[in-house]
Order: C-alpha cells, then structure tokens, then sequence
C-alpha cells in the first residue's frame, strides 16, 4: 500500500499561528502553551505525542473552540476560530457518551445541529454505527459496552457531524494492548473511507508512529513544539521494521 | 335592611376532640337557634371549631375569619388588649373546673394539696381559676408549687406520679372514667368564682356595620340559654352534649344536682364584669398584657340589654355579685 | 478561559461584579418592604403579622429582661445531654453493626426500622410511659440523633474500600496501629458528617418536643408567645430558633472540613 | 447548600436504606431468621410484663389489645379510614409542594440570576424547622386544612428544590462540554442532557421529599387543629388516654411511612432503569 | 552486563501446583483459574502477561495470602500458603496509599509488623524514600503526588517490609511513557540491589521482556499458563535488537 503523499499546493485546513496560553493557578498566571505554530493539511493524519502536563489537551481544546481568551491566532478553514463552530468535530479521552440515551441515540444526537430529513438521518446513524461495527448494538446503552466499544461509538458520534477536522484526545488510551491494535486499524481504515482529517493525541509513540503522516513532539513547561516528525512509510506499517523502530526511537528521543 | 353573607362563629371543641361543643354553644349549634333568627334572610350561620381554643380564636378575629367567638374571659381580653376590635356581648357561663389525683392518693380535698405540686396549663383561664380555688381553701399561690404543663400532658403526668395533682376542665374526668384517678374537686358544686367564665365576643367593625345581625345573633343565643335552663330538656341537653365524646350517662352522673340554669348564666352582670376586672389583675400578675386595658372598654352590652327586655327573659336568670352571690 | 460549554445555558449570563454582589439581598430586602407594607397598608393585621420594627423591638426586650438568654440556655442544655447521650451511644453500636455482620443482622433492622418512628410518634408513648420528665426530652434528642450517628458510623466503617482494606491486611499491622493508622482515619470523615446531621435532627426534634410538651426553652417561649397573643414572640423565637440551627450546623460543617482535610492533606 | 443536607426535614428523619458494601467480618450472619431474633423478643417481653401486669394495664396494653384495636374497638377501627385520610392528605400537599420545589429547583439551577438572588434566602429560610412555623401559619391561615396542606407542602418544597438545584449545578462539566462540542441546539440540550442527566437527584429530592411530607402530614394533624387522619387519631388518643390507640397509631403511621419509603425507592429505580442511569 | 543466570540448583522460593480457583458469580460457580503449575526461584524476576480478566491479580492475591478457598498447593519457602505472612510483599496497580498519612508515614507502617527500634526503623524509612528517588517529599500527602510519585511511594512500602517475594499487580499501568521508562530502570536497579525476587504483573509485553528472566504468558476463561517463555538477555537489553523484538513478537504471538 503506498505512503499518503502529503498534499502541500492547497492551503491549510488548520493553522495555529504564534499560540500562547495562560491559566489562572492559585492566583498567579501560568502559561500553559507559549508560540504555537502548526498547519495542518487537508486530509491529513497528525499525531501529538508529549509529556503528562505539556498542554496537548488545552490545544485541543482550543482548536475545537471550547475555551477561547488564547493570544495568537488559530484558522481553520482560512477563518478565524472564535468559539465552537462547524467542520470541527471532537472525541474525549473518556467516552462522555451519555449514560441515558442508546448508541443509537447518542450517534444521532451529532445530527442535531444540522437536524436534516429524518429519513437520511436514521440512514447517517446506520452507517456509522455500521463504520465503528457495533452494527447489533444500536439499542445497547453505553453501561452495556465495553471499554473499547464505547470509544467507539463515541468516535462514530464525532464523525456523524461530518467535520473535516476530527480532534481525538488519547481516543485509545482506556484500551488493552490487543484492543488497542484492533482499534488502531479501525481508525485507520476509517480516516482512509471518509477522507477526514485527524489530530490525534496520544501517548504511546508507536501508536502515533503507525497511524500518522506525521507526527508533532511537544515539549512542557511551557506546552511548546519541540520537533514535528514526518512519517514517510506506507500503510499498514510494519511494527517491527527497520525504519519504523529507527523513526520510533528518533521520536522517543526527542521526547527525552 | 342591609344583611352580611354569612357569619361565622368560633367556638372551642369539647376536650375529646370533635367539632361539638358542650354548654349553651353546643344547645344553639345542634338546635339551630341563630340560624332561626335569620330564617327570612338570606343569611348563613357558620360554626367553626378551632383547637387552640384561646389563642386560635384570636388569630381568626386577627384573620378576619371569624365575626363572633365564644372563649374563655381570659384569652378575649389578651386579644383585646393587644388592639383585636373585639366587643364581648354576652357571657357564656361557667366553664367547670375539676381537680383529680392519683386513685390512691391520700389527698381527699384541695385543702390536701397544701405544699404539693399541682400540674395546669400556666397563664390559661385553668391557671387563673386554680389559683381562685386555692384561695378559696386559704392556701396562698406560694404554698404549692405550679407545675406548668401543655393541654395533653395534664394525664400522664398525674398517672405518673410526676405531679400530685392536675388542675384543668372536664378533659380530667376521662381518669376517672377509666378508674386511674379520683376527683377532688369541682366547680360544679361550688362557688362559680372556680369555674372559668366565658363569653361571646364580636367584631366591633361587624357590630357597627350589622347591628340587627348582631342583636339576632345574641336573641338566638339567649334563646338557646332558655331552653337549656328548662329542666324538661335536661336529658336532651345530655345527649346534644354527649356529640362532643362522652357518653350522656357519665354526664348526667356528673351534673347530678347541678342546677344548669345557675351554670350556665349569660348575664353581663356584676359578677361578669367583676370577673373581667379579675382577670385583668390576673394578667397583670402574670405579666401577660402590654401596657393597660380599660374593662368598661372591653365589653358592649346593647344588645344584651335589648333581648333580655324584648324576650322578657329579665328575671329568668338570676342576677349576681361580684362574688358570685344570687342577689 | 472556561467557554461557553460551563453553563448549563445562555440564560446563565455573567453580570457585573457588583450586581452579582447585590443580589442576594434583593428577595429578603423585597421580602421585608413587602412585610412592612402589608402591615402599613393594612393588608394584614399586624396582630399576626407584627412589623419588623416591632420584632425587633421585642427582641431587644425579651433580651434585656433575660428571657430569651434563659429559655435558650435550657434548650442548649437539653440538646447538649441528649446529644452526647445519643451519639455516645450511636457512636458504640454502630461500630459493633460496622465491624460485625452478625451484630448488624440482629440489631440493624429494627433500629432502622425504629428509625422511621417520627418524634411525633415517640412522644406520647414516652410521655404516657414515663410521664412528663426532663428524661423524655433527652430521650427524644438522644433518639433523634443516636440512629443517624449509628447509621453513619456503620456505614462508614463498612463503606470503607475493600482494596484498602486489602492494603492494610497485606501490611499485617498489629491491631492498635490498625486502629489508630487505618479504622480511626478512615472513618472519621464520614462519622462527623453524621454527626452534622445528627445535631440538625436533634435541634428539630428539640423544637418539637419543646412546643409540645414543655414548659421552658426556646419552643415553649414561642408557645406563650402564642398563648399571650403576641406573635412578635413567636416570630422573635423562629429567628432564634434559625439562627441557632445554622450556628450548629456551620459549626460542624467547620468542623467536618477540618477533618477531612486534616486527615487527607488536601493543601 | 447540599442536598444530602436535607436528610433531616421534618418531625422526622429520612434514613436512605442502607448499601449493601461489602462485608468485613461474617459470622453467623448468613442464617437468616436472626434478624427476626430482636423483633420477636422485644415482643415477648412486652407481651409477658403486659400478661403478668408488671404497669398499669392502661399504660402497658398488651401487643395484642393494640392489634385487635384495629378491627374490634369501635375507635380503633377507624384507624383504616384515618390512613387513608392521611395519605390523601400527603398526596394534595406533597403534590403542591413538590411542583413549587420543582419549579424553584429549575429555575436557580438554571438561571443564575434566580439562582444568586433565591437560594440565599431558601438557604436561610430552611434553616428555621418547619415545626416553628407553625403558630405562625396558623395565625395567618387559620386552624384547619388550608394551613395543613401548607405545612405539607412546606417539608416537601424544601428538599425537592435543593435537591434539584444542586442536580442542575452538578451536571457534569464534562458532559456539557460534549454537548457543545457536538453544538446541540437549546431544546435538545435540555431534553437530552440536562433533564436527564438531573433525573436522579431529582429522584432523591422526590423521594426524601416524599417521606418528610409523610412525617409533615402527621404533624400537620397533630398539631394544627382538629383532624382525622393518623395524627388526629393519636391525638384522640392521648385524650381519651387511651394507650392502645395511641400505640395503634403511632404503628400505623410507621408502617405506611415505612411503605412509602420503599414505594418511593423502588419507583425511582423502577425510573432510572428505565433511563439506561443503572446497570 | 551478564544476563543473570537462572538458579536451578535450590529448591524454589514459590511454588504453585495444580491451583484452581473459582467465584462465585450471580450465583453460579465461575472458574478463574484452572491447573496452575509454576515454580519461581530465589532471586528471579519473573512478569506474568495475559488477556484482561485472566485472572492475573487473583493469582497474587492467592499468593500474597489476601484470597483462601483456592484448590491445588501454594508452597512458599517449602511451607504451605494458608494466609497472609512475612516474606511476602504487594504492590497494587492504584497505589492505595492511605490518603490521610504522609509518604513517610505510609512506609513507615510497612515496618509496623516487624516494629524495628525507633532509631533503625527511621532510617529504613529515609533509605527507602531515597531509593525510590522521593526524598524531599517525606512529608508530602498522597494527593500532593503525580501518580507516578505515588506508586513509587507505594513499592517502597512494600519493599520496606524486606520481603523475599515481591508481588507487583501492574506497577507501571498508571504511568505515562516516559515516566514508566525510567520506573522500569529504577525496578531493574532496586531488583538487582536488593536481591529480592520480584512476580511483577503486566499489560505491556514489552515491558515484560525488558526486565524478566522468565515472561509466562496466560490464557483467559479460565485463566491458566499458556507458555513460560525465558529471556536470556544481558541487561540493560536493547528494546530495538532484534533478539529483542523478536521475543517480543513470539510472547505476542502467543498471547493472540
Ligand atoms: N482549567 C485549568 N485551570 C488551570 N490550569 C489548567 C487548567 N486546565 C489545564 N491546566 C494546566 O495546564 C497544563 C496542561 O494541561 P493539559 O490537560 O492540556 O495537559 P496534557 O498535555 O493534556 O496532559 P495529559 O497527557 O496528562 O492529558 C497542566 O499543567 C494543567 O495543570
Ligand atoms: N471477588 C470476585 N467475585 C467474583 N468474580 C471475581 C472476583 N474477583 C475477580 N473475579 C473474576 O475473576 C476473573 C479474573 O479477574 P482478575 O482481576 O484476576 O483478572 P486480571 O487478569 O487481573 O485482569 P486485568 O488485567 O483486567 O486486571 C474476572 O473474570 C473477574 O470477573
Ligand atoms: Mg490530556
Ligand atoms: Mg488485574
Ligand atoms: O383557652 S381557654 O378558652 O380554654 O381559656
């Protein structure tokens, strides 16, 4: 399978330019993310791997629009993000799918915002729901699903909404190591049909290494952007290669 | 002539708890007397229990719930004093005053109870009439100890041995009914001044809005007092009573020989108004009143004054002193 | 910045500081306007509804005159042996229903069922029974409190997680250290919670049983306040009555934080 | 303000049942007639001081005077009709304090303007026990039923809009987030997130709310006028000193308290199941 | 460095023959366990690996003495297992520290069984502390530690009691990359100084090949050994070698 060459004429769907980030702690500022600057095509899948604490989700967080009072400036699609908006969509580490409503319902709630004809909308959750293969369990509530399955399905709610930039935050950090590779290729094939483009955080360098076109190494205190790394191998990656473990190494270096 | 809807009338319930009361308010109820003196008007005449007795009679006059209430002496002239436009227009009669100790008490008489503890409900006309019983003994209020209780805790607590005696109104004679106590005294046979005196108070505003509603109000219960005083409607009298609990039986034991005529007296007389200057004494001991209250101002005897003439009923009662002697 | 997610809705706007200040005055200020209406425009008859300077003027003569410094130290008396009395106890059989299955089995239904038997229901079997003694009173308190100490205390030790449990036990403490390190430590938040609740109960069921069957204390004082007709009396001793329930429970409220923080060095 | 601060509403007192956490120490606690161990004997005791007349037989009336009360005694008797007046007296009042508490419940736990200009004063105001109100309301609204259903309504009002307002308050920020994230439109929001996601704590405002109108209700009876029901039975009783009603009573309001409380747990089960909140 | 050479000579230190172990569930007997044969010797550094629910930490919990009711033989020091007893330490996955005792005191109470005079338990404690690499934070309460801290804090309770079996459930599991790098080393240098032999459970295969002698592999439903695979490597071993991956990919292999 050939490498996803990385398309450079088109603009940008993302762009972070000169990022910072402040918090309040105890009173005093502390600055979370200090100069920022990342672009990110479309199409693209981009991982970021990075210590506990440097600021991978306050990132997302910003890019998705849930907190805003950030210096710089973030662009998506060539517009300025003021808050949350279309063509963004976002997985949480933890599930928060709600505990009350069924997969079905839960995958359905991503269609309340563009709320099109009941008869395409039931048809949207049966594809996705299809596209997670929880296909069976649509009337299931998310206290009946396993760990994985759950992240799933949160996952088909995020991709319902159709964004063209997918955030996910350690979407398979709750999983075992065998669910976890299983759900690696979900992802994959996924961000392969549906022509999404994904940032991914994780943890785990050689997740973001079998996954990526490319991967971005932050730094902490203050969050910053230490390398980014492009990962030039085609898909399905073999973990054990000679280019995989030396790309794995360089990373994991970077990071110490 | 301009009528009001309705009037309502507040009364006391009998001690065991039913909407009925005993003495002339329970005659005029059952038998309807006010509501015949508004035959040929559109008048309604209510009657509305309110336990709490005193100091609930006195919300409702605050309330505007009530235009007429039958209540001790003492509780109307608290409510009075603290500025309630109330007028007493006709005395009630006597309400009976029973001491009872434990069945095996050695104490044969009030005389008896000279340095022990004697249970009644502090500051309530039961109070008041306690300690004019006493006095009729020569026992001075300091020479026993007061022990203060509520309404329902009279029972036990001379049961229990807490106190050596109870002092309070007819509630007392269900110990005795049932064999746990004995009865030491009773206002029944003695002097009314140990009886707690009641009376029929009105909304001053109603009065002067209504005075014919108000003058039929008072015929009808002064007709209601005839009737009882007739001795051919003794047992009738016991068993309109008995509605209120307790059974015509036990009643007619324990008025056996009382003159009802003589208990049930609703002359504004001496001894009403003496009674009324009583309390005011009374409650001035007990530091129950703000400031002073004028007795002449308390009460408005027009309209008694008016029916007694116009129903001839002018001797029919005997007339008092101030001491409660026939004169 | 938390965005727009934080509030429930739109309708959760900010406003400006000094507003935000203000407001929760505004309903007791409207509130007391209203009353002082009322009684000036005579929509009510200040025989019931007293005027709020008349309360106030009632407080300060019941205060000069010492009454409401005597009813109020008999009430704190009473509430202080029943509780102690009552969480004493709470405190001994709920540690023995905690710690034993068997014990909880025999006793623990019938206490909790005897739980649901309101003060209201108590009384006048207590009174009947034992006749109308300062022991009733703290027999009522001491009951109020004793069932929500015990139930605390049992389920504190029994809620403690089974994986510390396991800690300790792989630890193989002698018995005083597990008492002192462990059982004490891992209890006490929640045993003083009860004790929070407990004392609110106990103030509740001293009310009661004060306006029902009684002749002194803050209750009763609201009962002559009745009887006398001189509502300001009344009024006045809901205020006391108010005020000494939040003192009480801000009290161990204070107290609970302490602990927990105390024992789990949070800052 | 907490909810769980409001176990203690009225006359009374609200005990949760208990968690069944697992147990440290097992003995002989697996044989199942102990529990009645307690019950029986403490009946037997009674029974036998009532049989060898260790009190007044008026005061110490035996288990089975009290239980043959309720079909044989002509006053007695009436303590099936006094329940039943009782409960639909618990259900008028709780019914009316329940929408209010509801209504305040959702309006400052969704507004914070309502929220930061009446919960301050709810706060202050509960703290006064319901029990104190009492002359008070009376005097404004008289000795009889309407002052009754207030008092009621009153121990229900206060835990049903605490406990609904901190279930607002405490939805989960995390869930709010999603909800954005996903840019659910304001009904949906309310419909699919926050009602929801409140319905339990709103369950156990209901529920505590629910057993403090019972004890509320007996009170009401109790203390406010003359009244049938439960409350005015046992004051009847007290009277007439009569012990046998009194304890008829006294045992009739527990085990219909007792009932409701389960009703009302197992109800909320029953509704939370029903929204996928339990396993 | 050598690779430590597996001792055969004595008998050994734990020894479990025909172990079944069954729950209750809903009623029914559940089989959690079924015929576990496995010898550990003196001074070995043993990871067990296995699917989730295996019923790995049941196995420790039988072998720490927390769990009874097992059939078959626990022989530890050639005397039968029938409950807690010295000799043997655990370290759980959650720390469980208890929340309301500083770090210092929490490793001092490892020490409580044996209650050592004042002046030597003091300084077991400080040596402990500065094992782990938390001196400065004696006094700090567990909250006021990152997780890692945490369970760092929590292995030198365990490692106080100088027990000669140590029981690790998963040590590691909480930590992010980087941090469980360098706690793999610090494992390494405290088994290799210490001379305590460690039964360390484990999600993460490569981990397992990283510090054992011996990686026994389990299977699920019921739980029981699928393989016992040696690692014959020297120390510090490269995760990139080839022996390496390729040990790695076998335990994989056997593990799917
Ligand atoms: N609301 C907040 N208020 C104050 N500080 C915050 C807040 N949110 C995050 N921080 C701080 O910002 C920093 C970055 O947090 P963030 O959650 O983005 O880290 P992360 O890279 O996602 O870490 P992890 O890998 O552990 O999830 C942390 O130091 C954290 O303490
Ligand atoms: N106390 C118990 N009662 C009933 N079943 C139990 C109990 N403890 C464990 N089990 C069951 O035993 C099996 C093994 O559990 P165990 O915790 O040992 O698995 P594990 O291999 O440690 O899994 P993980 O990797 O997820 O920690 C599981 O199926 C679990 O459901
Ligand atoms: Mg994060
Ligand atoms: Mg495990
Ligand atoms: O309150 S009395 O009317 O009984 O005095």
């Amino acid at each position: 399978m050939s490498s996803v060459a990385l398309p450079t004429s088109q603009p940008p769907l993302l762009s972070l330019h000169d990022l910072s980030l402040s918090h309040q702690i105890d009173g005093k500022p502390f600055q979370v993310l200090r100069n920022i600057d990342l672009d990110i095509s479309n199409g693209t899948f981009v991982s970021i791997v990075g210590p506990s604490g440097c600021g991978k989700s306050s990132l997302l967080r910003l890019i998705v629009g849930l907190d805003t009072g950030f210096e710089g400036t973030i662009a998506f699609e060539g517009a300025p993000v003021r808050g949350l908006g279309s063509g963004r969509g976002m997985a949480f580490q933890d599930h928060r799918l709600f505990p009350w409503l069924t997969v079905e319902q839960n995958i359905d709630l991503g269609l309340d915002a563009t709320n099109p004809p009941a008869e395409e909308r039931r048809k949207a959750v049966r594809e996705h729901i299809a596209l997670v293969g929880l296909t069976g369990f649509e009337k299931a509530y998310p206290a009946q699903l396993s760990g994985g399955m759950a992240q799933r399905a949160a996952i088909a709610r995020a991709l319902v909404t159709r964004p063209s930039l997918l955030l996910l935050d350690e979407p398979l950090g709750a999983l075992d190591s065998l669910n976890r590779t299983h759900m690696q290729n979900e992802l994959l094939k996924i961000w392969r049909t549906e022509k999404i483009t994904f940032l991914m955080v994780t943890h785990d360098v050689e997740e973001a290494v079998y996954l990526s076109n490319e991967v971005v190494v932050m730094g902490s205190r203050p969050g910053r952007i230490r390398a980014r790394v492009p990962i030039d191998l085609p898909h399905l990656r073999q973990r054990d290669s000679a280019a995989f473990v030396a790309l794995r190494k360089r990373i994991v270096d970077e990071l110490e | 002539q301009e009528w009001p809807e309705v009037i309502r009338i507040g009364a006391v319930p009998s001690a065991s708890g039913k909407a009925f009361a005993t003495g002339l308010t329970g005659v005029a109820h059952v038998k309807e007397f006010v509501e015949a003196e508004f035959k040929d008007t559109p008048v309604k005449v209510e009657w509305v229990y309110l336990t709490g007795a005193g100091p609930a009679i006195n919300e409702a006059f605050a309330n505007k719930q009530v235009e007429f209430g039958q209540y001790g002496i003492l509780p109307s002239l608290l409510g009075h004093s603290r500025g309630l436009p109330t007028k007493a227009v006709l005395a009630y009669g006597g309400v009976s005053t029973f001491a009872v100790v434990p069945k095996d008490s050695p104490v044969q008489s009030l005389k008896d109870l000279k340095g022990k503890r004697i249970g009644t409900m502090l500051t309530t006309m039961m109070h008041w009439a306690l300690l004019e019983a006493l006095a009729q003994e020569g026992i001075a209020p300091d020479e026993v100890t007061i022990v203060g209780l509520q309404g329902l805790d009279l029972l036990p607590a001379v049961t229990s041995g807490q106190v050596d005696a109870v002092f309070s109104a007819s509630e007392l004679l269900t110990l005795e009914e049932q064999g746990l106590a004995k009865v030491v005294f009773s206002s029944r046979n003695g002097n009314p001044l140990t009886a707690g005196q009641g009376n029929y108070v009105a909304d001053k505003d109603f009065i002067e809005q209504y005075p014919e509603a108000t003058q039929r109000v008072v015929n009808g219960l002064l007709k209601a007092g005839y009737w009882l005083a007739q001795p051919e409607n003794r047992e009738e009298n016991f068993e309109i009573w008995a509605k209120s609990g307790v059974s015509p039986s036990i009643l007619a034991a324990e008025l056996d020989g009382v003159d009802l005529k003589s208990l049930i007296n609703p002359r504004l007389d001496e001894f009403y108004r003496g009674r009324v200057a009583a309390a005011v004494d009374f409650a001035q001991q007990e530091k129950l009143l703000r400031g002073d209250v004028n007795p002449e101002d308390f009460y408005d005897d027009r309209f008694y004054q008016k029916a007694i003439v116009e129903l001839g009923y002018e001797n029919f009662w005997p007339d008092r002193t101030a001491d409660g002697r026939v004169k | 910045m938390r965005g727009a997610a934080t509030s429930l809705f739109t309708l959760r706007g900010p406003f400006p500081r000094s507003f935000a200040l203000a407001l929760p005055f505004v309903l007791p200020l409207a509130l007391l306007l209203l009353w002082q209406l009322a009684v000036v425009r005579n929509w009510v008859s200040p025989l019931i509804l007293p005027p709020p300077l008349r309360i106030w003027q009632t407080f300060v003569e019941l205060w000069q005159n010492g009454q409401i410094a005597e009813a109020f130290m008999i009430s704190l008396f009473r509430i202080a042996v029943g509780f102690a009395a009552g969480a004493a106890g709470g405190l001994i059989v709920g540690m023995a229903m905690g710690l034993s299955d068997t014990f909880d089995r025999i006793f623990g239904p019938t206490l909790r069922t005897l739980a649901q038997v309101p003060t209201i229901g108590w009384m006048p079997i207590l009174i009947l029974v034992l006749g109308l003694s300062e022991a009733v009173k703290y027999i009522i308190i001491a009951k109020a409190s004793f069932l929500l100490v015990l139930i605390a205390t049992a389920d504190a030790i029994r809620n403690v997680p089974r994986d510390q449990v396991d800690a300790m036990r792989v630890l193989r403490l002698r018995p005083m250290t597990q008492l002192t390190k462990f059982w004490i430590p891992a209890v006490l938040p929640s045993i003083v919670t009860g004790f929070r609740l407990a004392l609110g109960a106990a103030w509740i069921a001293l009310v009661i049983v004060e306006m029902l069957a009684s002749t002194a204390g803050i209750g009763y004082l609201m009962v002559w306040g009745r009887t006398v007709f001189q509502l300001d009396v009344v009024v006045v001793g809901m205020i006391i009555i108010g005020l000494a329930g939040l003192s009480l429970d801000r009290v161990m409220a204070l107290l609970e934080r302490r602990v927990s923080h105390g024992v789990h060095g949070h800052g | 303000m907490e909810c769980t601060d409001m176990a203690d509403v009225s006359a009374g007192t609200f005990i949760p049942v208990a968690a069944s956490a697992p147990r440290i120490h097992r003995g002989l606690a697996r044989w199942a007639p102990l529990t009645l161990l307690l019950p029986v004997i403490i009946l037997l005791l009674w029974w036998l001081a009532a049989y060898f007349e260790l009190g007044s037989p008026q005061l110490l009336v035996s288990p089975q005077t009290v239980f043959l009360a309720a079909f044989t005694d002509p006053a007695g008797s009436s303590v099936w009709l006094s329940a039943v007046q009782s409960l639909a007296r618990l259900a008028s009042g709780f019914a009316i304090g329940a929408s209010a508490g509801l209504a305040v419940g959702l309006l400052t736990g969704l507004a914070s303007l309502a929220d930061r200009s009446l919960s301050p004063t709810l706060a202050a105001l509960r703290q006064i026990t319901l029990f104190a109100w009492i002359p008070l309301l009376t005097g404004w609204f008289g000795n009889g039923e309407v002052t009754r259903q207030i008092y009621i309504a009153l121990t229900a009002f206060f835990p049903v809009a605490l406990c609904a307002h901190d279930a607002f308050r405490r939805i989960p920020l995390a869930w709010l987030e999603a909800a954005s994230v996903l840019r659910l439109k304001p009904l949906t929001r309310l419909r699919r997130l926050v009602l929801p996601a409140a319905l339990p704590g709103i369950c156990t405002g209901l529920q505590i709310g629910l057993v403090g109108a019972w004890l509320g209700t007996i009170s009401s009876e109790y203390a406010i006028g003359i009244s049938d029901g439960l409350g005015g039975l046992i004051v009847l009783g007290r009277q007439q000193f009569r012990m046998d009603i009194v304890l008829l009573g006294v045992t009739a309001l527990t085990l219909v308290g007792y009932g409701i409380g389960a009703a009302a747990s197992r109800t909320r089960s029953y509704l939370l199941r029903h929204h996928g909140l339990s396993k």
